[in-house]
Order: C-alpha cells, then structure tokens, then sequence
C-alpha cells in the first residue's frame, strides 16, 4: 500500500496554534516520580478554576522512577477536547524536559527553566535515549548539545526564556523563612515550576495556593511548606518576569462543568448502573478504575443505607473474567476492566459467557500492542481482536466511547445492552482517554436509565432458561432465585441448560444466539450507533477517542471556512451498516481516521459497506493525535497533495 | 416437607462408563445435600470440563458447567456476589491441579466459605485417558504411548500450603465415609478442599477399584485394604485455637501425612482450621454491611432508575 | 439475512447416490467402546486392498463408553473425497443405530441386524435423545416405535433386511469351536458384523481375515479369537444371505494409493519438515497428533543415526505455546497442535511470537465451538479468530488445508513459511479432516523442500536481531549461536531486542513487521496461495476440509453436464486478494460454502475483494458437508429456487 | 581469556528506582555467572514482567523478557530443546506466585535442570504498588486503598510440595550469601528455586531493609537482624540416599521451616535432593540419544532436502 510518514524533529516545530490568545499550552516535564503530575492537577485546577476549559495529556514511560514523563495542559476560552502539537509555555526543573521538547515551543513561545541546567551536556543525561538523542544532534547540527545550545535555538524561534535558578530560589526561601530544611527540598521543583508559570502569565495567586494545599491536604507539614513554595515562586515570576507574552486572567465561568480524570467516566458509570461486582487484575492503564472503586465504591441509597460494590483483585485475568461471570450468574450487574495482554487471556471465558448468554461488561482501556507493546503508551489497535476474540461463533456487541464524558453515560449503556441482549460487552477505552484531565459538563445521573431486560424476580412453573422463540431472549432467573433452577455449560445445550449434540437443537441454538446480532441493529437507537458530527463532501470515519482530536480539527477549518463531515461509529459491532450509510449519505472521499497501523475499523467497514476508503489517517507511534496533525492532514487531502495513507508522527 | 436424595436427582442420562468412580462421588453429594436439607435453589454446583465436569447435570440444584480448569474462579465470584448460596465446586485432578493448579493456590489465599471436591483419577478421562498431575513417575496406564515423566503433584500437600482451612481426602467406593466428609466440608467456614480418589476402570489400569482393595497384597484385609482413615489413628487436624505454634503443629502433621501413599494411604481430615477469618469477614472490614446487604441483595433501580446517590462524588468535582 | 434451513428425518431420505454400482457406502454403529473403529478400520482396509478408493468418517459423543458412535465408509472404482448422504448397507447390532441411521439407507440398500434387537423400544433406548426421539416418532407417525416398525418402514424403500441372531451366532462358534467362553463374546460384535458385510457383499475373505488380524496385532490370543469370528461370519453370510444386491469383487487396484487417517498429514508433515520440539496440551481432535509424535517421533537421518522429535505434554495450552516459543528461539523447528479453546489460551502467547518475529507453527484442529461446544464435532468456526487472534497488531500466515493429502505437504510449506517470514504461521485443520480415514496417493517425501529462511550458522561482527532496513526481514541468531547473542522483549523494541518507547523506532518496527505481509503475497506462489479447481459463470469460494464434498459435487454435476466453479483459497492471511480476483475472473454468481453460521471466509473476502458475494451454503450442525447436500444446494442456485442463505442439516 | 564481571554488563540504562533491591540482584547473578566461568552465548536468561523483568535487558548473555507469569514455560521449552544451554529465570512474585503460579506448581513435576529466581517484594512494582502474593493478610502497603485481604502464599513451602529438588532462600542486600545462593542454584542438577527477599523502597514500606536490619526490634544485633542462615543452624538440606524415609525427613523439616516469619527469617538451602532423575534423564527413555542429539543439535535438512527418512511409515501405509 502507498505510504508516507512525515517524521523528523525539525518538522514538529509547528505552525502556531489558533490564533486566539486563550488557545495556550503549558508544558511541565520530569523524572517520574518528581511530582510532574502533582504539578500539572495543580496548574489545571487553577485554569479550570479561573474559567477556563482545560485539557491535559499525560505521558509516561513504563518505569517507576527517573524516565522522563511530562504532562501537557492545553487551555481555552472555548470548548476544547484534545491536546496542541505546540506548546505556549514550557517549564523544566530538568534537563531532559528542555532537550525533549524544545522543538514543539510555538514561535513566541516561553520556557521558565532551571538556569543551574545551562550547561548540562545530552550526552550525560542517562535517561535521553541514543535514538532521540540522535534526531536532536540532527535537528541542532551539533553532535555533544549542552542545555544553552538548545535555548539559542529556540530563541531564534522568538522564544521568550525565563532562566530562574531553583536552588538560589529554594536558598532564598531557606532564608526568608529561616528554615535551612528548605534549601535541600529539591522535591518542591515541581511545585516552583507550576508556580512561577502561575505568576509568570498572571492566574490569580489564591487559586494557586487553594490547589497546592488541595493536592497536598493528607500531610499538613508538606502542604505548608509547598504553599509557601508556591507563595514565592509566584511573586518572584509576578515581580521579576517581566515583559510577559500572554496573561491569563480570570474570565467568566462556563456553569456546570467539571474537570475529570480519564478513568472517572467508567468508574462513576459503573456506580450508577448498579455495577455491584467488579474483578481485576492490575494492568496500565485499566486499575486505576478498578482501584478506585475499591476506594470509592460505598455509596448511600434510597433507603438510608449504603450499597458497595465489591471489588476482588484476582490471580490472573483468567480468574478476574471467570469471577465476573460467576457473579453475574447472581444477578448482579458485574464487570472487570483490563487492558490488551488481560484481554488476551480471557478470549476462553468470553465465549462460555456468549454461549451461556451471560450479561458482563468488559472494559477494555486499550494501550500499544502487540504484547507487552508500549505499556504506558496510547494506542486503538484491540479492535478486531475485540470483535472476532475467542474460538467458535457467539454475539457479543463491542461499543466505544469518544470521550470521557460519553464513557459515563456509554457504561450505563453497555450494562443495560448486557441485560437485555443477554451477552457480553466490550466497552472500549483507550490509554490517551485514561490519562486525560479535562473540563466536561458534569455527569447527569438522572440521565441514567437501568433496564434489566428480561431479568427475572420470579419463576412460576416449568423453567427453562434457554427457551426457543420469541424474539430469542429468554427469560433470565439468576442463582438462589426461588424455582428458577438451570444448568449451564460451554456444551451446546437444549432449553435448560444441559448437553446436547443434537444437530437440529445446535442449529436452533445457533441462530437464537446469533440473531439477536440483528435485533440489536433494529433496536437500539440510531443514535447510540453512530452519531454524526458534521456532514460534507469529505467526511471522516472513525471510532474511539480520536473523537476530540477530530472535532477540534474540523472546528479549525470551519474558522477557514472549510466544512468537513465526522461519522463517529459508537457500535463496532454488531456492525451498525445501515446507520453509517445513511449518515454517509452525500459524502464523496472517505476518511478512515485511526490510532492503528492496519486501519482496522476501515476493515469492519470495508467488510460491511460497499463503499470505497479513499484516505487513512493513521498514527502508531503510541502518541496521541493533536486537532493540528488531523487539520493539516485533512487540507492536504482537500488539496490533492495527501498520499492515501498518511501516517502521524508527532509527539515525545 | 423435607427433601428426599431423589429430589436432588435429574431425570438426565449419566453416561459415565459402568464402574466408574463418579457415580459414587454424585451419589454421597445428593445424600449429603439431602441430608443437610440444602435448599435445592439455594444451592449452586460449579464443575471443571472431564468426565467429572458432567456432575453438575445429574445434580437438581443449579449447576454450572465451567470451563476445563475454571471452576474455581466461577464458584468463588457466586459466592462472594451471593454469600446465602450453598457452593460446591467439582473436577477432575487435570482440571484442577494441572491447569487449574495456578487457581487452586489462589484460592487457598482467600478461604471463601465453599466446598472443591476434586476427582482424582491420576488421567485425563474425557481426553481418552493421557497422565493427569497426580500420576506417579513411570507410571504408563493403558493409554499413555510411554511411561509418564512427570512427577506427581500432591494435592492433600498442595492444598495445604496454599492456606486451604479444611482438606480432606475419602475414596468414591467408600460411600458413607465419603459422605461424610462433604458433609463436614460444606459445613466447614471457609474454603475446604476434599480430594476423592476415585478409579478410573476404562483408562486407569493402576489404581484401580482392586488395588485400591489391596488384592495384590499379602494382608489384604478389607474392601479397601490400602486405604486407612486418620480418624481411626487418634490423628487431630484441628487447629484449636490461633496461636502460631498450634498452627504449625497442625500444619506440618498434615503435611507430613500427606506424603503417605502405596500401601497405606490415609483418608479423612488432615487438616481444619476455623481460627482464620473467612473472605467475608475480611470484606466486612472494607464494607461493613456486606453480609445483610451483599451484592446479590441490592436492588439497583427504581423505576429505571439508579437507587445509588453518587451526586457526592460529581459535586466534588464541579468546577466551583 | 434471509435464510431457510432444510431439516425433518424425512427429507434426509436421499436421491440414490451416484450412479454407479460402486458407489457404495457402508455404515456401522454401536455404542462408543463397542468396537465400531476396529470394524471400520478392517473394513476400509479390506476395500481398499480389493482395488477401492475408500472414504471413512467417524461420528462420536464427547464421551468414553456408551453414547452413540458410527462410521461411514464410502466406496468406489473413482477418487473419491467426501461423505455420501446415503448409505448402501448398514450393520447394526445395537438397536440404537437402526433407529438412528434407517433414514438413510437408499432405496434399494440393505440392513444387516441383530434380531435379537426386534422388539426393543426406541424409548428404552437410554442414550437416545428426545429430541431425535420425538423427530423420529413423527417420521414413523408412531410414538411408541420398536426396531420391527422400523425396519418395516424401510422395507417400504425397498431395503432389503438380513436379520442374525448374533446371540446363536455365538453360540454356533462356542459349538463348532468347541469353546463355552465363546458364548458370551459379545465384544466381538463389531468383527461380526463387518465380517457379516463381507460376506454379504463378497469381498475377499483372505482380506478379511489379515485385516483382523493386523487390528489385533497386538494379543494373539484375541487376535485368534476374532479370526475365527470373522471367518465364521463371513462364510454365515456368504452361505445363507442370498440375493445381495451388491458385490464387491476385488478390482485392479490403482497404484501408489495408502490408505490414511485424518492426522497423519501434519503427523509426517511435521517429521518430515523437521519439526523436532512439540509441546501440547491434550484437547479433541488435536492431541492424536502429539500422541502420535510421542510414540513414533524417532527415526533414522542421513547419518545412520536416529533424530527424534521432543514431545512435552504440558500444563495447559499457555505453557505449550510459551515452550514452543522457547524452544524456537533456540533455532529448532517446534510447533503445538490444539483446538479452539486451547487456541483461545494462546491469543497473549501468539502475539509475543508475532513481535519477536519467532518461527513457530501452530497446528489448530478446528471443532464446533463457541467454548467447549460439540467437542467431538466438525467446525470450521475459527477462522476469523485465528485471523485476529491476539491484542495489538503482528503479523502472521493462516493457511488452510483441504484435505489430508495438502495437510501433508502444507505443513512443510508453513514451517517453511514461518522460517523465511519470521513468524507465527496457524494451520487450520479439523474435525472432518481428524476423523477421516482416506485412499490418497502416497505422500512422497522426496518432494519436500526445507527453507530455513535467514537463518544463520554463525555470526561475524556485531549482530542485530532486529537489523531494520532491506525487505524488513532480519538474520536470525538462536539461542546458543556462538556470538549471536540478542534479547527479545514483548516490549516494542530497538534493533538489539531491547526495550524503547522511542516513537519513530516504534513506527519503524511496526512497518518492518507488518510490511511483510505484502511481501508474502509477492513471494508465496500463486498456487500456495489459492487453487482454481474448475472455472463457471457459477463458482464457488471456499476453504479448507469442504474442498473434498465440493470437488465430488462437482463431479456429479459434470456427468450432468453442469460446470460449476471452484476457488480454494488456501492463504487466509494475508489475504490473496489479487490472485483471487485473478482466479474469479468470469465468475458471475459467487457462492460461499463454510461449515459455520457466519459465512466468516466470506467476511475476509468482503473486506478484500469488491466483488458480491451471491449465496451462501452453511452449515454449523457439528456433521460436515456430504457432496449430494452440495449438488442439491448449486443445483437450486442455478434453477433460482435458492434462498441467499441455505443451511445444511444432513448428518445425525 | 577468563571473563569478568563487566563482561556480563549491557550498556542498557537501568532504570529501577534508587535503592531498589533488584540492584543487588542483578549484581550478584552477574557475579556467579563470572565466577562459574559460564560463556555468554552457552546462557540464556529469561524473565517474567514486571521491574524484575528488566533484569535480563542487564546481562549480557541471551536474554529473553517474556510475558507476565510465563517465564516458566519458554525457559523450559529453550532448556529441553537445547539441554547445553546454561538457563536461569527470573521474575517477580506476582508473575511467578500470582499468575504464573500454574506453572510455577507444574514445573516441579519435571525437574528440568534450570534455575528461577523469584524476586520477592511482596507487590506489583511495575504497576504501581498493590499487593503481591507474599504480602502478608491486613498489610497495607502504601498504594492499597484498603488493608490486603488475603493470606500469602508461601514460596518455599509451595516450591517444597511442587516437587522442586533444590529450594532456596536469600537477601538481596546480602549479595555474598547471594551470590553463594545463585551458584549452588545453577550447580544444581535438576529445577532449583530461589527466592529472593528484594525490598522495594518505593511502595514496599513494610518490608523495608530496616525492617529486616530489625531497626524496631530490641535487640537488633546486625545489618540484617530478621534474617539468618539455615546453615549457620546446622541445618541439613541435603537428601543424601534415594529412600522414602530419606526424602520424607528433609521434606517434612524444611516444610517446617518454610513457615517461620517476623523476626526470624531463614535464609540458604531449605531443601536439596539429586537423587531424583532430571527432565532429561527422563526423556532419554524414550529417547536414548537426546543428550548427545537433542533438538538442538539435529540439522534437519541438506541442500534442503529433509535428513530423515519417513520413508518406513509411508511404506507402512501403502495399500498392498
Ligand atoms: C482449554 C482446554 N484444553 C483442553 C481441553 C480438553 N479437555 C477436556 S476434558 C480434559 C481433561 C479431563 O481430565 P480431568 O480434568 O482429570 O477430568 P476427568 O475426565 O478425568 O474427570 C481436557 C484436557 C478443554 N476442554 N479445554
Ligand atoms: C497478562 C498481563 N496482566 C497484567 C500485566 C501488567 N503487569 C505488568 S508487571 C505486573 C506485576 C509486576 O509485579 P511482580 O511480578 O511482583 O514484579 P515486580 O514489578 O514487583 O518486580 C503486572 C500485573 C501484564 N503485563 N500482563
Ligand atoms: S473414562 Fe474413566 S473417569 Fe471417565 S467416565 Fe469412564 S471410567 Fe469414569
Ligand atoms: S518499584 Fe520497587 S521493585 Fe520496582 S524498581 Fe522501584 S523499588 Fe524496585
Ligand atoms: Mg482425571
Ligand atoms: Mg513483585
């Protein structure tokens, strides 16, 4: 297949972001366990609190301490749903957040940086590997770059740089609070670097602080000393920087927004549907969800007491699919989350659920494959893996949200699905949505609507759990439910439940399993299978969370009075065919737009409509796609000088 | 009215071959349900995938055929869901040590309040008769196209060290002993493990239900020569109250025991202990009104709608 | 989807077979453990010895000793591949097979029975399930049926019955033999009643008697014992059953022919390829195999000493591919052998393979699934699941075999795959193809070739496992290779095998593994990859064991003139979507013939090819195709009586 | 040229935390790999996933980072393919107790002539801190939102039961006992276990070096007070003649053993026994060439025709 990818460090310095002066990216970098994300949940309540929205990505290697991670927040006046390729604002109390990223800081851009670093060379920062460090060389003409190499160049870019020495700065709070504790507490970097970003570009100082004693509030000693920190730094930026090229002030509040953490959609999604079991094994990026609900998960209800769901961390995947089922055999609404090589283990017991027409929920957060892959890192590429997982034939539907918003309301979805098809689903997420901060409306749990399909609360006479006809849903009695005794098995069975290798009752069976594939289709809403965004002659297909990216991209456009259509198919499968065609009407190029080198949506597609791909916008790098690296893609192709497959390349 | 055995009995076709040990083993669980008048709808069986896996079918109480090795996992996440559910989880020695094993040592970690009964064979039957993990090391039954070069594992010893608070051991033509021990092992708090051996005539030409009789002995006194009954011995597996030093008493006894085999080989309980807490006490500590109000009791909606208030937790993240 | 099932016992009364006197089939049942393999097997070689070409299959319970089981050999003077719907003359000494099997004795056929059996209800028949049962009692327009009425509703067919006490036939021997034991030998039923068929149809006696003795080769006594069975038998039915309609002389016989069972093709395939490490996990119909290598893996090498292949029975299906993989990495051609729930353990395992770029070939001996299923049943349900098999995307080959005689030398071409490409390769297999014992022309290992790929016998200078560049395939050290030392990782790695988060390594690798694909379509011949068996303005597309039922449909067809075309695609995946299209040009009306519910080859095709599928043939009772149900099914496409989707139902 | 031990060091970047227990690890198996003389490429190090699973990214010899909880199977499968290869596996305790438990039971069975190291911490490292099977019931280290509620796995008592022939325990911060421990483990003849105490300063801060230094205890005498030496007890591992009694006392003493904890942890050889037929050995009776013509060793083809002859089997087959 043709192809083309457009990498190289010097063609990441971007085209300035929007022309908006609130359309800002700040970037904090550093060793993990330095406390970048600490710093990065500080700056972004301070935005959100100051009325702006906000969206922070998070990127991490799969390491405990010392690999770089840093965490980009990007800020609007308007509604904004991914992340920039340029950064307005950098801070870096390290080395290798300079070396890494100075190459995305936007022309007229501003760096506050640790001016001790000046003259740290690549070369003896152990953690900036030999293939980055190469590109860079490349990139800066210079084999052995220091620090100053780098700013010179930046500075050329109209680079505003703000040198600040953190141990002079953390010397002098020694002194002013006469405490020489303080002149060694190199751990408060990360809060100086917030900080003096904070004073730098003028967000209001209580804010600030009310969020530095916020991340801190469990040590009272520590959330002092950091808000003092956080004190001084501010006023030394505030005073000393001057010259600024953007402030930020406080504007007018959106009402009813929240800022949310990637995983929070799924988590409260599964209180509210009533998800009372949950079994995990721990994986990146999916306990973070199932470890929240251990935390979390008591809740009072409309009787005065409280419900919990109980959380059990299993052996193994194998154990925690096995779990699930045995509970949702109970009658409770019961799930687990995993990520690809977990999902890989539970192909077997899927299939027993299909067959045995089990209602679970599974929640896959997808991350780079294959195996052990890029563990920390993004990536959409479980798809036909979800839809064609385990051995034989058996329904199942494999849904996907957009965004984090969507995945509360998706999840209660999935769990009413469950019930009333009576079979597994596969809620697909994915790392990028996992590790996002954003503002989004608040969720509406009386939005929320729990049907149990043909759950039963009682059996008179004979009870068989699989009885023929109908719409090929039977009625559903769980364990202990009085008189409603069945059998199950991963045999092909007769109408209560125990073995038969009759081949008449296997093909009945077959298709009453299998049917319901199409009842789906005909039954849920339209809307729950595929939304359009936009319609044009050029309209995009995709799934997942390249949903942002794409929305914003198209919201650029339109300022350039370019319309381009977006079809986001939500239902994966069964394939909603008929939906996406309609929505398809009038669209002329297709654009297949993915996180994944096969273009694997782009495969159910093609499988299912008898109409041509013309493009694909791919991106594997394990990095998310920025709303730039999709706008300019989309001109290319609008331009005629796009190749078929373009592969995005942005992104440390 | 109480419940007869026959009311635990489903009219299905048992197809295991004649002689079989099985039967024994379905038989004594339908007496010992019957006789501890078990609510048959409150009672749940889960099986493994073998000959043994077909169990739950004969049985008139919920039964679920779990896939090979995975019975454990099924039966634990019921139990836990669904704390007033009787569950006993069945299988074969393959299902359960072989490629269950990684299973079994887990969920002697938990000590969930339910009964595994595990069908030692020493082959692989539904698979046409292959080394099952407790064949002995050379040993070649009929189907095996070379003597077996495996170890044996041991599964009174490997339920022991993997925390199992009851482990048991009875033989299938042994049927009021056998009884017996599922009886005590349902009743048991916790997680109790009772291996039965159980020949094997079409695949198993070892240990059959004869040598199991001792015929090839000299002293062959009884039905079941090889097969003595600690209990008869003075033996104690209780672990009478929790101290360190009574447990490692206990312990080692059983572990020293469950080396025994040839032509002496103890039956009954090796090893009991109630002193530790149950998984459903320690969830208590996490959720203090798990046991009235357990998963499986919460209703979740009224009138389609959540019955949970999680307005707390949104609120607390509103932008203020 | 449109869609009509043709079932009821009634219409299972076939058309005559082919028109030929030798077209014969002959069928045998009994309970599991009675013997009705032996019988079968005496009887195939008997035929096969006379001059025949001989087509055996064996249907049986998941169970060890007395459900229901039969075998159906198929006889006649032409090649033939599949199974006939009829049967030409059936031997019962159970009650249970005259009730399972009377329908499809043709007209004109003939019965040999136990009378002793005469007055046994069909519902005392325990292992008689209700649901034939009652499909039976409706058949037979009685409730309460006895062997006598159905015997006397054949006799309305024209079937001719030949009832023998087989208790007095017993008796008769212990006389003549002078032996009281003799009496009651009621295991040798099964040698009496195809001794009874021998001498009824004539076949040479010598044969008779060395093909018993061959199958009890192994205890002389029993061996005697059954000999003498045999003859008395035979010369019982050649004395006293008059009128046969069928004789079956022996006939030239056609040279060069064995007579082979269904795993022996990848059994021999895989010594001869080399294969010299081979883990497994028992599992219908896959472990024969292992079994087999078990028990006959030594043999002589060109050195007058012996190599022999390591067999490892191991814990499960995770350990058997993870010590594959093991022992691949150590240069020795390894393999495992499983069915689809095994399959479904090694999704994680197959990936890491896919990634490190490890040689391995994955026997998958498909049965009806979804979960356990009808274990003992055929299936060609796995398809999309081996095609997608695994989180993440890796590349693979999925390669198909129709039939006994490919399945040979095709597991030496995978293993040659997976040398030269650097990859998993899954060779699919199945139930039909296990449990068929076939005349096919003898494997001839002078036609195998070992390509071994980029392997290395030593290494000079610094080595890269990964080496990136070139057609992306790299040279491969193994483990022990004197300075070819490398790492592998699950992890995306760099040239050495060591792990990086590095994104345009990440991309790189990913297109280096991927792009081989292509390259296996450019390389691998157009024969390997797809077969043109007949070209028709109608012409089917199918893959794997239905290539044998096809092919003699076609051949009915032909003698009436028909021409119907034939595409067997071979490679599944990458998907040969040239050299298809190439092979269906002219084709008009494409019809798609899978043994599954999801037409799932018909699914790739979709996604590949822009060319409508038209109808679709399926069938997913656990029985495999018989070619009369294939001739039907194309004979009402091209009349346009047809709906678009027929299921077949034949087969008890 | 003899080697040294920077000749078993990659320039690979480490990057477990500061402090971290695996250091000492990874440094002590370089060390005996030095000091055993073994050649680089004869060696093939394979690991599990987690931190522990970088280790072979570390050392340069073969090393292959596999999959979480199936180091076991690959290093068996290489070690039976090519039986000249010098093969060690390591892994952390979920990989190898949790999820990898399965085969960590069946590997006992076989006794193939390899070494696994489990590296113990008592949690998940690389995913941030829950509970491993190690950590002890109601021990909350920092990351568990609640008090871990299930019992621990014993390492050394199940590696006892499995049928492993050497077991063994040591201290990462004792790298001489270590290093001791590493080489008596790859000396072995037959499968040995070593379980390794590996504090992780990072989420572990229960079982830190000063809990085991003893810094809370009274009398804490020296840098590691918790912990002490079989062999400084005149404790006798070794099974030194094949007879049941034999084996029944070292098995049953080091059982014992395996169950003490807090503040007097045992270190070196619970366990050895060479009087047990290894893997290979087995295989050779079904196979009398494998040691001198393993797999490893057969060159299939030539001018790439097949070397062997199937020619008698198809013969066999041949309708005559
Ligand atoms: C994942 C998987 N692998 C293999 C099988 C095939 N299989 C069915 S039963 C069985 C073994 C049965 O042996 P055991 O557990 O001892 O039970 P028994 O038949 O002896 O009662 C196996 C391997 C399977 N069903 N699933
Ligand atoms: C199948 C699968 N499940 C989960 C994971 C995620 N995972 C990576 S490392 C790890 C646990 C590591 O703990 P341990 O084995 O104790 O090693 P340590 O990091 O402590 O050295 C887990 C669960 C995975 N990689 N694969
Ligand atoms: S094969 Fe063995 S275990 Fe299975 S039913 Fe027959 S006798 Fe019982
Ligand atoms: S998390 Fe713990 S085990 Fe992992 S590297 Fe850090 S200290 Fe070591
Ligand atoms: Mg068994
Ligand atoms: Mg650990």
């Amino acid at each position: 297949m043709e192809s083309v990818t457009s990498v190289n460090v010097h063609c990441l310095i971007l085209q300035p972001v929007v022309d908006s002066v609130t359309d800002f990216t700040w970037l904090i970098g550093g060793p993990q366990g330095s406390g970048v994300e600490s710093a990065a949940v500080i700056f972004s309540q301070i935005c959100a609190k100051a009325g702006y929205f906000v969206f922070g990505k998070r990127e991490f290697h799969s390491n405990i301490k010392g690999e770089h991670s840093y965490f980009a927040v990007r800020l609007s006046d308007k509604m904004i749903r991914s992340s920039s390729s340029g950064v307005s604002l950098m801070v870096s109390y390290d080395a290798e957040t300079i070396f890494r990223h100075y190459s995305t800081i936007t022309k007229g851009g501003a760096i506050i940086y640790d001016s001790d670093l000046n003259h740290i060379k690549a070369e003896d920062v152990s953690t900036l590997d030999k293939y980055y460090f190469k590109r860079m060389c490349a990139d800066l003409d210079n084999d052995h770059p220091t620090v100053e190499d780098v700013l010179r160049k930046v500075a050329d870019n109209d680079v505003v740089a703000y040198p600040v020495s953190f141990k002079e700065l953390l010397a002098d709070m020694a002194e002013s609070h006469n405490n020489p504790r303080l002149r060694v507490m190199k751990r408060m970097y990360n809060v100086m670097g917030v900080s003096l970003a904070a004073g730098l570009i003028q967000l209001p100082k209580e804010l600030l602080i009310d969020a530095v004693r916020g991340v801190f509030a469990k040590k009272r000693v520590i959330a002092d000393l950091n808000a003092d920190a956080a004190t001084h730094s501010y006023n030394v930026a505030s005073n000393t920087m001057t010259s600024t090229p953007f402030t930020l002030h406080a504007i007018e509040k959106t009402p009813n927004l929240m800022l949310v953490q990637g995983h929070l959609g799924t988590s409260l999604g599964k209180l509210a549907a009533g998800c009372r079991f949950q079994s995990y094994y721990p994986i990146t990026p999916a306990s973070d969800e199932s470890v929240y609900l251990e935390a979390n998960g008591t809740l009072p209800n409309d009787t005065g007491q409280s419900d919990a769901v109980v959380v059990v961390q299993t052996e193994d995947e194998i154990s925690a699919i096995g779990m699930m089922i045995g509970a949702a055999l109970t009658g409770v609404r019961s799930s687990t989350s995993t990520s690809g090589p977990g999902f890989s283990l539970m192909a077997e017991a899927l299939g027993w659920a299909g067959i045995n027409e089990v209602p679970v929920v599974l929640t896959l957060y997808q991350r780079s494959g294959p195996s052990t892959g890029l563990p920390t890192r993004h990536g959409q590429d479980d798809l036909l893996f979800a839809v064609f997982a385990g051995h034989g034939e058996f329904p199942r539907i494999v849904y996907a949200s957009g965004d984090i918003e969507e995945s509360f309301y998706d999840t209660c979805s999935c769990f009413n699905y469950s019930d009333v098809y009576q079979l597994p689903v596969i809620h697909m997420m994915d790392k990028f949505l996992s590790s996002t901060t954003m503002t989004c409306p608040a969720f509406d749990p009386s939005k929320v609507t729990i049907n149990r399909g043909k759950l039963l609360d009682g059996v008179e006479g004979e009870y068989k759990r699989f009885q023929l006809g109908g719409d090929g849903i039977s009625p559903r009695s769980y364990l202990g439910l009085k008189d409603g005794i069945f059998w199950n098995t991963g045999d092909e069975s007769d109408e209560v439940g125990h073995i038969t290798e009759d081949p008449v009752v296997r093909q009945m069976m077959m298709d009453k399993r299998l049917d319901r594939l199409d009842l789906i289709l005909q039954q849920v809403p339209d809307a729950e299978q595929a939304v359009s965004h936009a319609t044009g002659e050029y309209t995009i297909i995709s799934w997942g969370s390249t949903k942002g990216p794409i929305l914003d991209a198209l919201e650029m456009l339109q300022q350039e009075g370019i319309t381009v259509g977006f079809v986001q198919i939500k239902m994966l499968h069964p394939f909603p065919t008929e939906c996406v065609q309609r929505l398809l009407n009038g669209a002329r190029v297709i654009i297949d737009v993915e996180s994944n080198q096969t273009a694997q949506m782009g495969k159910l597609f093609a499988q299912n409509l008898n109409i041509p791909i013309n493009h694909y916008i791919l991106k594997y790098t394990g990095r998310a796609m920025t709303c730039e690296e999709i706008r300019d893609s989309l001109l290319d192709i609008i331009h005629g000088t796009s190749p078929k497959r373009r592969i995005l390349m942005h992104g440390a | 009215m109480a419940l007869k055995v026959a009311d635990y009995k489903t009219g299905v076709h048992n197809d295991w071959c004649p002689g079989c040990g099985d039967f024994g083993i379905v038989n004594a669980l339908q007496m010992s349900l019957a006789e501890m008048g078990i609510e048959r709808d409150r009672t749940a069986i889960f099986s493994g995938v073998g000959c043994s896996g077909k169990t739950v079918h004969f049985v008139n109480t919920y039964g679920i055929h779990t896939l090979h090795g995975r019975v454990l996992p099924f039966a634990q996440g019921a139990k836990v869901a669904n704390p007033d559910l009787t569950v006993v989880a069945v299988g074969g020695d393959g299902d359960g040590l072989g490629i269950g094993a990684g299973h079994f040592v887990a969920a002697g970690r938990r000590d969930i309040d339910f009964t595994y009964i595990v069908f030692d064979n020493g082959v692989y039957g539904l698979t046409k008769g292959q080394a099952s993990p407790t064949l002995k090391l050379w040993e070649q039954p009929k189907s095996l196209p070379k003597p077996n070069i495996n170890y044996n594992v041991n599964p009174i010893g490997l339920a022991i060290t993997s925390g199992y608070t009851f482990v048991a051991r009875a033989y299938s033509y042994d049927i009021r002993h056998l009884k017996s021990m599922i009886m005590q092992a349902i009743a048991h708090k916790g997680t109790s493990f009772l291996a039965v051996l159980q020949p094997c005539p079409t695949y198993n030409d070892i240990n059959t239900r004869d040598w199991y009789a001792g015929l090839d002995m000299e002293d062959a006194v009884s039905r079941h020569s090889r097969i003595y009954k600690l209990e008869d011995t003075g033996y104690d597996p209780v672990v009478h109250y929790a101290s360190e030093s009574e447990m490692d008493e206990k312990l080692s006894q059983a572990l020293i025991r469950s080396l025994d085999w040839g032509d002496k080989i103890p039956t009954g309980i090796f090893y009991k202990n109630e002193t530790i807490s149950t998984f459903s006490q320690r969830i208590q500590t996490n959720i203090p009104n798990y046991p009235e109000n357990p998963p499986s009791r919460q209703s979740i909606s009224k009138d389609g709608k959540p019955t949970v208030d999680i307005s707390n937790i949104v609120q607390s993240m509103l932008i203020s």
